[in-house]
């Protein structure tokens, strides 16, 4: 992955975010309080401005800077774990190398998990981010020998199974555990938010 | 959707423009999203901040002022506020003696607000926390993010501004806090759901005859769907659950709000007062003081909540103290 | 019908009975359905009070206090009171002084209120009337009742009773409510019908996209039904209407209420006051003085209405004089 | 007409009131403010009680009676017309005979509606209890030597005509005004509960 690789991810990202934004806030709408779609939208354009403007050098820059961007834009529980993680991964990157090979990507997607899970203190199979989050890395990881576009493949697909079995979970962080028992049945908006970034990357790597 | 808005994007920023207009007493920066007082910074006064949600109204930026919070930083609706924002406004209340950060505890506000703290630190400011988990309709155990943050904050931000307006230091102004809010219980009950200008439709469907019973401040649905009851039954759910989580000796004073959650007429929520007083009476409960209206909304939900507050004098003396916001004023 | 209530039928008795435990410093006469300032009457202060139907809280019980109102006697919903129950709150605030009763230009309202000051007249208690019909939506002609008392009532009880309390005859408080009214343009338009106890439906049907534009505060349909639009045109239809019907001189200085009906959260509230703020200060009104929040309502209607009352030194002065209301209070 | 078919006039109206008080409601909603069978019902139970309580000695007596409580109870713009109406019936009618006549009972009822005139100040054609009033009188008077039975009849039949007349016109009376041409195509709730007192009155005298 280059510079020119990593932005096209966040400018995928952000198209996706932007056409999904309506279904992430429905589906918060269910269980939470029907922000995260609007919340993302809002703060992933910002990244692409804040890209825009900042031209980064490495891959790692481009990825701090999407977290630090997130966090001050986007607000919420998603602004400062996805901020976080963006940063975290970004920091996790070789500082000074305008390329990342596929293994070194996973080390760094891995740093993002755990920043997540340090700040949110949530674990699978509580109903969030990491439900979606660690599978895709586990995924990674696994294919990055593969190289970067099998690693992303194998990773959103991981993702989306991830995302789906929230469904059937109760959740046990965030909003939707305000709702105790009656958050089954719902699909996480966070995991599939998630889902949208793993896609992302996939699709620009393929 | 039916609003009195024009772009469900810039809801916040342009009812903040209403709010500069209406209350020129108060300094707004409409693009940090921050409502200060005039008076801010003080030297040597603690400063006293809290944020969250926009939503929510007139919580928080409608308790800015004398004796009460120094600023507020209303995020996007429901949605808690950026670190940068929460900065922005502790550093215009910092007058060298610390600020205090009331919080609400849901995942997001507390993220950033600690986030933010550690970027005033990172300034030499200290910050002191207080959170807020008053809501008994969630069981604080394992299974959730804890107990919400709902109507005990407007109590703990009245005493809280009080003893900061009086020259306490940051501890003791973050201590008092604390103090209110593990004295405090509410529980919520909604008729309807609320529409976010964002979704634009209701949260949720509930039919004619049943009502969300545990709701929060975020149009969430609640713990149960129940059948709807008279006033006097659901007051009378309502003054169990908070004494059964927090139960009050007989002859305890409390300071008792009832709160409207946007849609509920002032009618309905003095009806229930009756009802919520003569229970508590019943119950030993000495009401010392009362606030009755729409205070900790949920947008235009259809709907109440009830706080009830362990007083002792020095609460008391607190509350009683001058106090001049846009929502909430007297002495002065 | 979804309402914390427990019988249609008893709604405003048992607000009435949360209103007396609400309020310990007022009196509340539940059977007669009078609220009584605690120290009424008080010889040679001349007693101001006023009444109509309930729904319309906090109007006209939240504003019995020091230097408002000395009395309220609420009607069922939207019913004005009848002669029996204005006369015993004139007999309560009679201190010799006479009494000023303050009526909204409804037909019912005006003959219970004609018959009550006979009554009163026959007990040689002396009743000057001030007559409140500021809505310019209906047109002052031979096709209607004449204009609705709508928001500039709460002014006008205002201005009265500050000068009430300040010992001025009754012809004087009197006539400084009739120049309020006289000074004053308010217009109205709703988003959804309110639902009556007694009815348990809503009043009318209106479309997601569409308003009703000049309703009045009883529930009843407006003068037209339009397209939903955006609250910067909702504002301009206002604020045109109003200084249509009663020009303002650039330079004027005014009071302005943006008042909500009691189903329209404050965030909305405030987005129209800075709207209406910006056309004011386009038309070279100076806003000297504002209120934004629920004052003059219909029961849970989504709604707002906008209150201009041309203001000069006397009753800015009299406007900013101490206030100590359930619903309104400063200075004090 | 005697004390007790006075009396049983009054019970009629109030049972007719009870029944309908739903109707009478609905028919305000859609061009007032919704009370004005509640409103009613209230006063009218309130007579039947005060009536037991009072025992009147004579007709007049009964309908000054009915006029007083409805004044008291029923509030709004119906308490103070039709309470004031039944005071000015009563006191038309002789003041210390126990029985009226046909005739004598139709000078009292003009006299009611001239007092509700009075009070009112609305004409025909308004669009209110005057439409049917107006017209029940000018019945009554022309049947009046046909005795009570059928000036009663023909009064609530004009008075069900006026009633009906009212749906076309254009309100300038009453909360109905405000709505303007609006008001049109709605049928007066005063105006049908007028109808009902007149046929409440045919009913007991038939
Ligand atoms: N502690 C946590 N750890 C990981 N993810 C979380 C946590 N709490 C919430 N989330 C995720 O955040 C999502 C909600 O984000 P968003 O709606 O933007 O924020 P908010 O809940 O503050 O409105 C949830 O669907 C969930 O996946
Ligand atoms: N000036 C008037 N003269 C005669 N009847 C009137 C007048 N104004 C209103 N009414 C009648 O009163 C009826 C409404 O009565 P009600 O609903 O009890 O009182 P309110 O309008 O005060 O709610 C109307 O339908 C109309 O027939
Ligand atoms: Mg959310
Ligand atoms: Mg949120
Ligand atoms: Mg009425
Ligand atoms: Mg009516």
């Amino acid at each position: 992955m280059d510079v020119a690789l990593a932005r096209s991810w966040i400018a995928a990202i952000a198209a996706a975010v932007a056409e999904q934004a309506d279904y992430l806030t429905q589906l918060d709408s269910a269980i939470g309080d029907a922000d995260h779609g609007v919340n993302l939208n809002r703060g992933f354009t910002a990244v692409v401005t804040a890209l825009d403007t900042a031209d980064p050098r490495t891959v790692a820059e481009v990825l701090v800077k999407t977290g630090t961007t997130l966090v001050s834009k986007v607000g919420g529980a998603a602004g400062p774990l996805y901020g976080t993680a963006f940063r975290a991964i970004g920091k996790a990157l070789p500082a000074d190398s305008s390329t990342v090979d596929a293994a070194e990507l996973g080390v760094a997607l891995r740093a993002g998990l755990a920043a997540v899970q340090k700040l949110g203190a949530a674990v699978p199979g509580d109903k969030t981010i990491v439900d979606a989050y660690g599978p895709a890395v586990a995924a990674f990881e696994e294919a990055a020998d593969d190289g970067l576009p099998a690693a992303a493949r194998a990773a959103a697909e991981a993702a989306a199974e991830g995302m789906r079995a929230t469904t059937e979970l109760h959740a046990r962080k965030g909003r939707a555990s305000y709702l105790g028992p009656r958050s089954v049945g719902h699909q996480d908006p966070g995991a599939t938010s998630t889902w949208l970034i793993f896609q992302a990357l996939a699709d620009v790597a393929a | 959707m039916k609003k009195f808005i024009n772009d469900p994007a810039a809801v916040v920023r342009e009812a903040l423009a209403g709010v500069a207009a209406a209350h020129p007493d108060l300094r707004v920066d409409i693009e940090q999203q921050i409502v200060v007082r005039a008076d801010a910074p003080r030297a040597g006064k603690v400063g006293v901040l809290s944020g969250g949600g926009s939503g929510h109204e007139p919580l928080h930026g409608g308790f800015v002022g004398l004796g009460m919070l120094d600023a507020a930083c209303p995020g996007e609706v429901f949605t808690s506020p950026v670190p940068d924002q929460i900065l922005a406004a502790t550093q215009a209340v910092d007058g060298g003696a610390g600020v205090v950060h009331i919080v609400k505890n849901y995942t997001g506000d507390v993220m950033n607000f600690q986030m933010a703290a550690e970027l005033a630190s990172d300034e030499g400011i200290e910050v002191q926390t207080v959170l807020v988990d008053d809501d008994v309709a969630v069981e604080d155990s394992t299974w959730t993010a804890g107990r919400r943050g709902t109507g005990a904050t407007l109590i703990v931000e009245k005493v809280t501004g009080a003893l900061a307006e009086a020259g306490a230091s940051a501890a003791a102004v973050a201590a008092a806090g604390s103090r209110v809010n593990e004295q405090s219980a509410s529980f919520a009950i909604a008729l309807t759901a609320c529409t976010t200008p964002a979704a634009g439709k209701p949260g949720f469907e509930l039919p004619d005859d049943e009502m969300e019973v545990g709701v929060g401040i975020h149009g969430e649905p609640g713990r149960r769907r129940e059948k709807l009851r008279p006033a006097r039954e659901i007051a009378a759910m309502t003054v169990e659950a908070i004494l059964g989580a927090k139960p009050l000796a007989a002859g305890t004073e409390a300071i008792v709000l009832v709160n409207g959650l946007g849609g509920t007429p002032l009618i309905e929520l003095y009806l229930l007062y009756g009802e919520v007083a003569a229970l508590l009476d019943k119950a030993g409960v000495q009401v010392a003081r009362n606030l009755v209206g729409n205070y900790v909304t949920s947008l235009d939900m259809a709907g109440m909540s009830v706080t009830v507050c362990r007083a002792d004098a020095e609460i008391l003396r607190l509350w009683d103290a001058p106090v001049r916001t846009p929502a909430l004023r007297w002495g002065v």
